[in-house]
């Protein structure tokens, strides 16, 4: 065990991906010579070359496209795109070209390709800079959508994230760059297909994933010295969904409440509530809750903005309201 | 009162799962009974209408009894019970037209007006759980009083409710009764039947290895257990061995109509159930595997079902890893043979002139010399060791 | 996962497999297969569960590293 | 034919005419069928510019890739993509080059490298660019052309792979086939500047421009630029220009032009050209000319009932390659 931060543990990923495969390489804005808008790649370039560390010009279009190109033509590209809003100046190439070419070609081209990107609120960065979006890309057929929330999730998605023939979206929440944990350097990857139970607990499911879950655990601590337990699962994996897990917590608990930074309406949390609705309706013992952003775009005064931001009391407001409804 | 089995004379009714005015549907297990091996769940054959339930709870009433009346589709209220007198059909108050209120209406719920939980059209509040705990009890959702937001009935408000709880359904055998069946079984066994017994050690070297292998590959949910390759090399060598299958009666042997093994569950407390798992010969490995998951875990639980109960054409038990070697097993009357596995353990064995050591099983079998003999009985044994030593083919 | 929290984990999963058996009574490095009296069987639906509520796959080889509380939570912990 | 020189024997000459006549048959039975209601979707017609793709696809070698736009039967054609194959996916068989699941704007041969078949405006530019780079990386001696029409001028998409591709010195050949119509927008309309292999040039691309309806003057162009690719001199670009005179898609009343501007066209059409040079030439006889055309609609009768004969894709394989269980070898 190692103890490092999610940004180390991002690096480390990196370049343990660089090393293992001589295919790999990685290219985005300001990743180089600047060392990487959130200090990701800080060193890469100087151990991996430029070759491999690539600065791209501002032109997320091109080089999201590029990366397509290049995974088609037997490379195993990660693209680095600096923020989540940013990402909407490659999505036609993400939607029309890696998403579908699989499936539009009749199964002839893969698309084995890594995007990495920061994603959400907390920095006060404004509405440009600060949104949730990974509920829109989980809402596309041919990707796969991870949002590691631990240190070890962010050390070990990255390699079977490159091991899989589709394209991989990877969101990486700002807020957890400087948290530290526990790391086993030596484990070969881990599964990016199911859900995890990060805290089992009876008397209600808090389902998050990504910067909420550390906001869901500290809920589940305050709430348990008030006698509730709650059971805290991690999604992990946004598309496709695990809702064996969920469903199974749910069913067991019979209350949930679900923990989203994207806007309520047309979220994420509507998917997993929906979903939850349709397969285990006669296991609820109470409507099921949502705790997401408010619907702002994100502003940039503090006070603002984590008034719009769920957090651990607002969560814990919801859980009692869903146990002991008033 | 239903037969469920030969030996079976009389039962209690200890949970009713249905109310009059209650339509149920063929399979539907409408009401539970205690007999003297624990508690069993019975199902309706046809579609139709409870009128009334007769028998009370918790009486012993012989089998033949009138338990509840039926009225199946097509039939008169005055036909299905031309001899009801009127007041005994009243608890079933089908809903006359000018009172838009649920069938079965109490008297605490006329007293108390209507319950917080009912909205304007009527309608209880509940949550999906409630709702389908309350159903799986047989309780009117409108005689109850939520707690919930509105009076809405959560599932907190049913704890304790129907008769028989989870709790009791789960304990659900009678120790002292169990016990008092198993003796009289026994007795009529060791009396009746010309047991004849054998035994075999076998190597679970081959049957164990190729586990381990098909173990590595399998998600938990999958993972297959030694006994799953007993019952399987069980239920095929059966095949050849139909004079084990079935049941001595009346001074003859007769066939089992398939292969339906019961496999023998230890319940913690004392006592054993041994429910029939159908068609043991027609499974696959992973199907018996998830078969007798199931069938244990329901049998802690009292989940049995009648026809596990009594369908059963011969007896396997497998004593487990924490068991003794050997078992010398007595038939299961009107059975005709028993089968027993002791536990696993490491013994020297030659192969090829070479002594190893390597994990062996003792196999035994009972049977009655009215319907085989040895030699049938020591070619059913080599069989179970062929096809051991074989397991990719089971 | 702390030993607190596998101990509830463990204790509602043998709810449904084991509903007669009080796992709160069992000591922390005694064996759970003699403590509660569970055949093999009963062992695999225990690892089921709890594989179902972790997300781990345990492979077979680390079974016996579930066989007491205490290495079960040393285990989960990893 | 590799190299940079064009070897003007009599054999080549006819395949050039034999490869436009065989893309000009196949879309004449298209837009039969299209009417008939067997083809389906969107129906992009080349009329008049086959000159580009066969002038530029003879110059590629088979380890080159090949990234078209939504009117591209005539670079899968010129390609090699059996018409069989194409035939049945315009009918939505299984035997379809994409199983049924392109259509005519999404036709793919991985065999080929023939990477689609693009819909999106410009959407496939950074594709090659990022083809170019993936065989650049791993030392392949592959150029990857890019055909798009002019419209994809007006769009980001172009500008952002121009820059890529010249800053990080890509072999991609970029092949602009300037029609003059963006659908129904006239270049003039778009473009505040309508010289386009100008604007090419500003981003220090090697840029020529190239009478589109000439296919010896086009498979010279793309010649030289193939060969400075090979070179080493980073990306070049062709402006083809050239006229399309069928409709934009099926559905088309063409408002936005004369009669009369088509009717000039059709005269300068790259066949009508090249096989009345041949014949004023003494390159090629009547005789020869009329058994090409003969066995281009042999060839495409066959494709027909190739296509009719063909099976329809299982409904259980609806969501089949959605997700990739592996990328193909």
């Amino acid at each position: 065990m190692t103890t490092m931060t999610y940004r180390e543990a991002c690096k480390q990923a990196i370049r343990a991906a660089l090393q293992a495969d001589p295919r790999v390489f990685m290219m985005g804005e300001d990743i180089a010579a600047y060392g990487g808008c959130y200090a990701v790649s800080k060193g890469l370039c100087a151990e991996f070359g430029a070759e491999r560390i690539r600065d791209t010009p501002l032109s997320e279009s091109a080089f999201v496209g590029a990366g397509i190109g290049a995974a088609m033509a037997g490379m195993r590209p990660i693209v680095e795109i600096m923020t989540v809003n940013f990402s909407l100046l490659a999505l036609d190439q993400i939607m029309n070209n890696a998403a579908t070419i699989p499936h539009m070609s009749g199964g002839q081209f893969a698309v084995p390709l890594v995007i990495r990107m920061a994603t959400g609120a907390g920095r006060q960065l404004a509405a440009q800079h600060s949104h949730s979006l990974e509920g829109w890309y989980a809402h596309i057929p041919g990707l796969r959508i991870l949002a590691p929330a631990t240190v070890e999730d962010a050390r070990h998605m990255l390699a079977p994230a490159l091991a899989d023939p589709n394209p991989v979206l990877l969101f990486e929440h700002v807020m957890l760059y400087n948290v530290e944990g526990d790391v086993d350097e030596h484990l070969e990857g881990v599964d990016i297909t199911h859900a995890r139970i990060r805290r089992p607990g009876n008397d209600v499911t808090v389902i998050t994933y990504g910067g909420s879950l550390p906001r869901a655990l500290a809920a589940a601590e305050t709430l348990a010295s008030d006698g509730i337990s709650a059971e805290v699962i991690d999604l992990r994996v946004l598309r496709p969904l695990d809702m064996g897990t969920v469903a199974a917590s749910v069913a067991r608990t019979h209350r949930c409440v679900i923990v989203d930074e994207g806007w309520k309406s047309g979220s994420l949390a509507a998917e997993v509530c929906a979903r939850l609705v349709e397969s285990v309706f006669y296991e609820l013992d109470a409507p099921i809750a949502r705790v997401c952003a408010a619907e702002v775009p994100m502003p940039y005064a503090a006070h603002l903005e984590q008034a719009a931001l769920p957090n651990a009391e607002r969560i814990v407001a919801a859980v009692r309201q869903v146990v002991r409804p008033a | 009162m239903p037969s469920l089995g030969p030996d079976m004379e009389s039962a209690r009714v200890v949970e009713w799962l249905v109310k009059p005015g209650d339509a149920v549907r063929r399979g539907d297990v409408i009401v539970v009974v205690e007999t003297d091996k624990g508690a069993i769940e019975i199902e309706v054959f046809e579609d139709a209408v409870v009128e009334a339930l007769v028998a009370p709870l918790d009486t012993e009433l012989a089998v033949g009894a009138v338990l509840a009346r039926l009225r199946t589709k097509g039939e008169s209220e005055h036909q299905a019970s031309p001899d009801t007198p009127k007041a005994q059909a009243l608890p079933v108050a089908p809903a006359p037209a000018f009172r838009p209120e649920p069938p079965s209406v109490s008297t605490a719920r006329l007293d108390a007006g209507a319950p917080r939980g009912a909205t304007d059209s009527g309608h209880q509040r509940a949550s999906p759980a409630a709702r389908k705990r309350a159903a799986d009890l047989g309780l009117d959702l409108a005689t109850l009083h939520g707690s919930g937001p509105g009076g809405a009935v959560l599932l907190a408000d049913l704890a304790g409710l129907g008769g028989v709880s989870r709790g009791r359904r789960a304990g659900g055998f009678d120790a002292a009764a169990m016990r008092r069946v198993i003796g009289t079984a026994m007795a009529r066994a060791k009396r009746e039947i010309p047991h004849y017994y054998l035994g075999q050690q076998i190597s679970m070297a081959a049957a164990l290895d190729w586990l381990g292998r098909a173990n590595e590959n399998r998600s938990v949910e999958a993972r297959l257990l030694p006994a799953a390759l007993l019952l399987r090399a069980v239920g095929l060598a059966l095949t050849k061995a139909p004079s084990l299958n079935g049941y001595y009666e009346d001074g003859a042997f007769r066939a089992g109509e398939g292969i339906h093994v019961g496999w023998a569950v230890a319940l913690r407390g004392g006592g054993l159930v041994a429910p029939a798992i159908h068609d043991v010969d027609k499974l696959n490995i992973d199907a018996l595997m998830s078969a007798l998951r199931d069938v244990v875990a329901r049998a802690r639980r009292g989940g049995l079902r009648r026809s596990e109960m009594v369908d059963a054409t011969v007896t396997v038990t497998s004593l487990g890893e924490r068991g003794a070697d050997t078992v010398q097993p007595i038939i299961h009357p009107p059975q005709v043979a028993m089968i027993g596995f002791g536990r696993i353990v490491e013994r020297p064995w030659a192969v090829a002139g070479q002594v190893q050591v390597q994990p062996v099983i003792g196999v035994s079998l009972a049977a009655d010399h009215r319907v085989s003999d040895g030699h049938l009985g020591s070619q059913f044994l080599s069989e179970i060791e062929r096809l051991l030593n074989a397991p990719e083919s089971l | 996962m702390n030993e607190q929290q596998i101990r509830a984990m463990v204790a509602d999963a043998l709810a449904e497999i084991a509903p007669e058996v009080d796992v709160g009574a069992v000591d922390d490095s005694s064996d759970l297969r003699q403590a509660l009296d569970l055949d093999s069987m009963d062992f695999l639906n225990l690892v089921i569960a709890l594989s179902q509520r972790t997300g781990c796959q345990i492979p077979e080889a680390d079974y016996p590293k579930l066989y007491n509380l205490k290495n079960m939570a040393a285990y989960f912990a990893d | 034919m590799s190299g940079d020189k064009l070897h003007l024997d009599h054999q080549h000459l006819l395949r050039l005419l034999a490869q436009m006549v065989r893309i000009r048959v196949f879309e004449r039975r298209c837009a039969e069928l299209y009417q008939r209601e067997k083809i389906r979707g969107f129906l992009h017609l080349y009329d008049g510019e086959e000159a580009i793709a066969v002038g530029v696809m003879a110059t590629l070698a088979p380890q080159d890739a090949v990234i078209a736009t939504y009117r591209e039967h005539g670079q899968a054609i010129a390609r090699g993509v059996p018409m069989n194959r194409l035939m049945a996916e315009l009918y939505g068989k299984v035997e379809g080059c994409c199983r049924g699941r392109g259509g005519s704007m999404h036709f793919f041969d991985r065999a080929l490298r023939f990477i689609g078949g693009n819909a999106i405006v410009g959407g496939g530019l950074p594709l090659a660019v990022g083809t170019a780079l993936g065989d650049t990386m791993q030392g392949r001696d592959a150029v990857s052309a890019c055909f798009f029409g002019e419209g994809a001028v007006d769009e980001g998409e172009f500008h952002e792979s121009l820059n890529l591709a010249a800053l990080w010195r890509l072999p991609v050949l970029f092949v602009c086939e300037n029609n003059l119509y963006s659908m129904g927008t006239a270049l003039a309309h778009a473009e505040s500047v309508t010289d386009i292999h100008a604007k090419a040039a500003s981003y220090g691309v090697a840029s020529e421009a190239v009478d589109g309806n000439d296919v010896i003057a086009v498979e010279l162009a793309a010649r030289r630029a193939v060969a400075a690719l090979r070179a080493g001199g980073g990306p070049q670009f062709l402006e083809c220009r050239t006229y399309r005179t069928r409709a934009h898609s099926m559905f088309d009343a063409q408002l936005y032009r004369d009669k009369a501007e088509v009717e000039a066209w059709k005269q300068r059409s790259p066949i009508l050209r090249f096989q009345s040079w041949l014949e004023n030439s003494h390159l090629a006889f009547d005789d020869e000319v009329a058994r090409l055309e003969a066995d281009a609609e042999a060839e495409v009768t066959a494709a027909i009932e190739f296509a009719e004969a063909g099976h329809l894709e299982a409904l259980e394989d609806l969501e089949r390659f959605v997700v990739m269980d592996e990328v193909p070898a």
